[in-house]
């Protein structure tokens, strides 16, 4: 069998299928369905600093082809994290990247120091999720303040440092630019758009928060497109999600540049999405004579 | 029906095919599917996500609870009101036709050790879970009365076949069935009479309140089954978030619940 | 029946329901299928001031409820419009809104200078349309240039004035400001999202001018949500689109702030979608007892 | 078959109810339908816009040619291959079901005043517009020859339903067919032969600019259908564009084509 394994931010995976933050539990809650150590990498849902308990719900929203949600960083704290989930998570013998959320600069560097050390193999910067209202977006669509956390986050830990973006930017390869710059071993592209819905028969938004974000297959467009100039950009490796589903849109991230990619909201549909996309990369591989199969990475640009 | 589900054990992603699917009252169908590892492995109150459309539109799979269960023939029902795309969909499913069936989830309805004498209060299509419950419920010689309410007459689903478990009492808003009122009449009135060791309630919000309420101030136990927006339905996305009576934060529907004691969740409009 | 009417930017028209730039040709294309003289607006597809002949083929990708495009502003450009296209579309006896494109402020205000007095009643500047390279985009994404460009434009004609808005930016509130106070009467939004795919056979971007504008039903909550923000922003009314496909649909835009609406996209799987869409209106204001329709602008947020 | 269709005088979006669909070769299908004003506005060479899908995945309609009229029975068929979800979903349909197609669409066939030889070329699916254009060519006398050709022998499509119009020759890559080669070497034959009046082809791109060439070298006026991705079929919104031999621009394949005499557009790759 064909070997898929990668190299991400210094974080060796078997093969380069991730789960995306928030979408995957522990892992504990698919492990009935299927082997989650055959996962390239775990991904946790955001942490934060203190205990959160996320937004008032629904928090749910389908939309064509999508899903806007407005859960809100709910999560038990970084301590309740490092006791309670984390070993669960290294239970299956396969990476473990925390997915770290702060309202201030000082915050998302105390969350980095106390993960550090505890079996955690990476951290992803989230300084893109569009669900909480004080300052979560502003640091992650200015480039300077952006690069400003990342930075602290860099120096305060031994961990690899994976930085997520958002897509709601006017300039997103000016963003990837500068927390490149600023440190960030890898970038993670793309977190939601951010999007609401209104119901007609109550005249009132759907969502207990208003605002949410929208994931899923229709916003694949968008999240190649952002990969595609990103990818070109910059010189550290990128995890494209948004929207796959199958091994197909997986390869299409490959091509548009990402080194690995993450499945997210195709969980709802397919719970055993990610499995399939393992298999079908290695099919893909096989009968296409490739070898070295990373030389795919990027090649729409490559091959202009 | 087991105390705590186990249903890991045997949650799996089915792929049952449909054997029957009958029309029971305007806007509501009864689909029968194949899968006998599904059967063996649910409970009452527990529930499946159905796979809906093979596009991406609809994207999520729909939640519906187990109607009835034939674990012999490996047969699972499911009692449910065409409303959206997805239910339409599962509509036009026929005889042959495959569709993906995770399942079972959540924890479903519980022992309850203080006695026999159930009373299950089903509002409009409350009626859907509340069937499997009867069954196993009156298998262990408890004594059933069903209530089943609904705005008309067509709306009081499957009543015959709730009358071989138990005494089922129906009203309608309407008077279009002998007695005239809501439902929350109709449990008062029984409330009053007595003699309950517990309440199964499923239903609309405002029904499940008033069961809070009466089951607080009465002190008889009940169990809620409560609707939450989902997408994973396995306890990993956080979505189904329902009010914790507990503490500050939220339970998931999908995992904690959807049957909760009535005290253990708040339920907001 | 219910009156359905409305004024936009001066403009009086007899329903809410217009034409989304770019989709429905000059009219006639549609003429055979519906009486095109029911709809609220014409709009036109983007004018430039030189003969254009947009990008080459393939121009249409479909994506998850949507498609991706890059016709890249294929018009006979504004003498040919003015001499050969309005005199068609000013024939359904409806207002009839010139879409213009400059790759200038000067181009912008010369298109406008040529419409002016020539029958179109309105011009909607096109700031904001991500398949041409030059310029386009960025003039549409900083505020002060926009601004300028609108304030130009406004100063050069006696047209109503409609700035038509990216949503491929940061702060679409700060846009939104910005062209009002430079005199925009109104504002279109969401043109499309930013968006590309590739084709996992030939490894390569899928559409020959590799980026294209994501459309349809999938980029809906975005456009809800443009809609909402900046609806309660600003004081000059809002024209909502993006995948407005149903009648529910447009009541849904209605409710966030949009004064009127614009199908686009839904045209290529309904064609009927607009007539459908006024029948619609109608019928809900009629069951909901509803007199004065437009008491339901906004809704959504004077409830909240 | 007119010389100009005027079809808008008809063009509509029809509710069109399947009456019958069948397999004609693996991962090949005919579904015919019943549209009795769609029958008598289709000119052969023009096409209809299918509704594919339920909810909006997929979203965008998809062109398929005419592939048989039976005006007298107000019958309308589709030849085509199914190739994605669109198509998957067609042949999904069932008697009975309603499939909205838009249409007729496009600038069809055109007559030719130069004599009544005509040489049908019918690369692979290419045989899909050929079948009516062949009835009702051989309607006005025509004497045709049809050139059928594929990869292997399965898709050969329809050899037999072309028989009736005219002689028959088939070509495969593979040689399951007697005469082994490409569809280029048989249509090259048939030139060397002489005595055409017109070509009329169409299939892959690489078929089309062959003849092209062909029509170029020998002065045989040439009609080619050409194919690109749509979004609205009716020329409204330049999604189809096809460069233009006479001017620096497009034009719209589902309005001035997809039928092009040879010399109008220049195919990229
Ligand atoms: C645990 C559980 C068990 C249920 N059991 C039954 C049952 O046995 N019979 C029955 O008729 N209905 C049941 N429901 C409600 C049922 O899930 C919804 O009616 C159904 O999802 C509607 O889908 P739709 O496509 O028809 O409607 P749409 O309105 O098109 O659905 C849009 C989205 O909202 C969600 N949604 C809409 N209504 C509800 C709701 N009431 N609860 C949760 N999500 C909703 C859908 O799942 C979907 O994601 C249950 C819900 C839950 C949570
Ligand atoms: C004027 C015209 C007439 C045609 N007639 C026939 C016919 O009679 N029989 C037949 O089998 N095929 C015909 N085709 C091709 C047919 O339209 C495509 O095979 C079909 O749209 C594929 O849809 P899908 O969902 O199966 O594939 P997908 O690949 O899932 O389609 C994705 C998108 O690409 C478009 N697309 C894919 N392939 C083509 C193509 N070759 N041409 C245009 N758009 C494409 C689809 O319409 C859709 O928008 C015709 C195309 C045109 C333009
Ligand atoms: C329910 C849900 C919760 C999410 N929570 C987080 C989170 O905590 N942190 C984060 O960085 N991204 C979060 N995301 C974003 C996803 O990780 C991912 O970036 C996005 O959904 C796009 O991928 P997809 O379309 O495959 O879902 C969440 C997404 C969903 C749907
Ligand atoms: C094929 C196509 C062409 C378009 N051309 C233009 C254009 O010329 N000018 C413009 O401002 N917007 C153009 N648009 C954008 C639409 O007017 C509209 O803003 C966008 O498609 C979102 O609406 P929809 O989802 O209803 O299509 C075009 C869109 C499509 C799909
Ligand atoms: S639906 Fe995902 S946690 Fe309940
Ligand atoms: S498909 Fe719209 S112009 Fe041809």
């Amino acid at each position: 069998m064909i070997d898929l394994s990668v190299e991400v931010a210094g974080i060796r995976m078997q093969n380069p299928v991730l789960v995306a933050s928030g979408t995957f539990g522990c892992g504990e809650e698919y492990s009935p369905l299927f082997d989650v150590g055959r996962l390239g990498a775990l991904v946790t849902k955001g942490i934060t600093l203190k205990p959160w308990q996320g937004n008032k719900p629904p928090r749910i929203c389908e939309t064509p082809a999508g899903l806007l949600n407005a859960v809100g960083l709910q999560n038990p704290g970084v301590d309740a994290f490092i006791h309670e989930i984390l070993p669960v998570m290294k239970g299956y013998g396969v990476p473990v990247i925390a997915n770290i959320a702060g309202f201030t600069k000082e915050e998302f560097v105390e969350i980095a120091e106390r993960l550090t050390g505890t079996g955690v193999d990476g951290l992803e910067i989230n300084i893109s999720c569009p669900n909480v209202k004080s300052g979560g977006m502003a640091l992650g669509t200015v480039p300077e303040l952006a690069a400003e956390v990342v930075e602290a986050v860099v120096e305060s830990t031994s961990l690899p440092v994976i930085v997520k973006l958002t897509p709601n930017v006017t300039d997103i390869v000016a963003l990837a630019r500068a927390v490149t710059d600023a440190g960030a071993d890898a970038l993670s592209l793309i977190n939601t758009l951010l999007g609401m819905a209104i119901d007609i028969k109550s005249r009132r938004p759907v969502l207990g928060n208003v605002l949410g974000g929208l994931s899923g297959p229709a916003i694949r467009p968008v999240a190649v497109r952002a990969v595609w100039q990103v990818s070109q950009a910059v010189d550290v490796p990128v995890i494209g999600m948004g929207g796959i589903c199958r091994g197909e849109d997986a390869l299409e991230f490959i091509l548009a540049g990402a080194t690995a990619v993450a499945v997210g909201s195709a969980h709802f549909r397919d719970p055993l999405a990610a499995m399939k996309i393992i298999s079908y990369l290695e099919h893909y591989c096989e009968e296409n004579g490739i070898n070295d199969w990373q030389k795919l990475i990027g090649t729409a640009w490559k091959n202009k | 029906m087991g105390t705590e589900c186990r249903a890991d054990a045997q949650l799996s992603d089915y792929a049952a095919r449909v054997l029957e699917q009958v029309a029971v009252a305007p806007g509501c169908r009864l689909l029968t599917v194949s899968s006998p590892g599904l059967a063996r492995a649910a409970s009452p109150g527990q529930f499946a996500l159905l796979g809906c459309g093979t596009g991406y539109d609809p994207f999520l799979r729909r939640p519906l609870s187990f109607h009835r269960v034939d674990v012999k023939r490996g047969k699972v029902s499911f009692l449910y009101r065409v409303k959206g795309s997805g239910t339409q969909w599962l509509a036009e499913r026929r005889r042959g036709d495959v569709i993906p069936v995770l399942g079972p989830l959540g924890r479903g309805f519980r022992h309850s050790d203080r006695g026999k004498r159930g009373l299950l209060v089903g509002a409009g299509l409350g009626a859907a879970p509340l069937l499997f419950l009867a069954e196993r419920l009156s298998r262990q010689a408890w004594s059933l009365t069903v209530l089943l309410g609904a705005p008309t007459r067509t709306g009081i689903l499957r009543a015959d076949a709730f009358e071989r478990f138990g005494t089922v009492r129906t009203v309608t808003e309407d008077g279009s069935t002998p007695k005239k009122g809501t439902i929350l009449d109709l449990l008062q009135e029984e409330i009053n009479r007595g003699g309950w060791d517990t309440i199964y309630a499923c239903g609309p919000r405002v029904v499940l309140k008033a069961v809070q309420e009466i089951s607080a101030r009465t002190g008889i136990p009940a169990q809620i089954s409560v609707e939450e927006r989902m997408a994973c339905g396995l306890g990993a996305c956080l979505g189904c978030a329902c009010r914790s009576a507990s503490s500050s934060g939220y339970l998931r529907v999908c995992r904690e619940g959807p049957v909760f004691d009535a005290g253990e969740v708040i339920l907001d409009d």
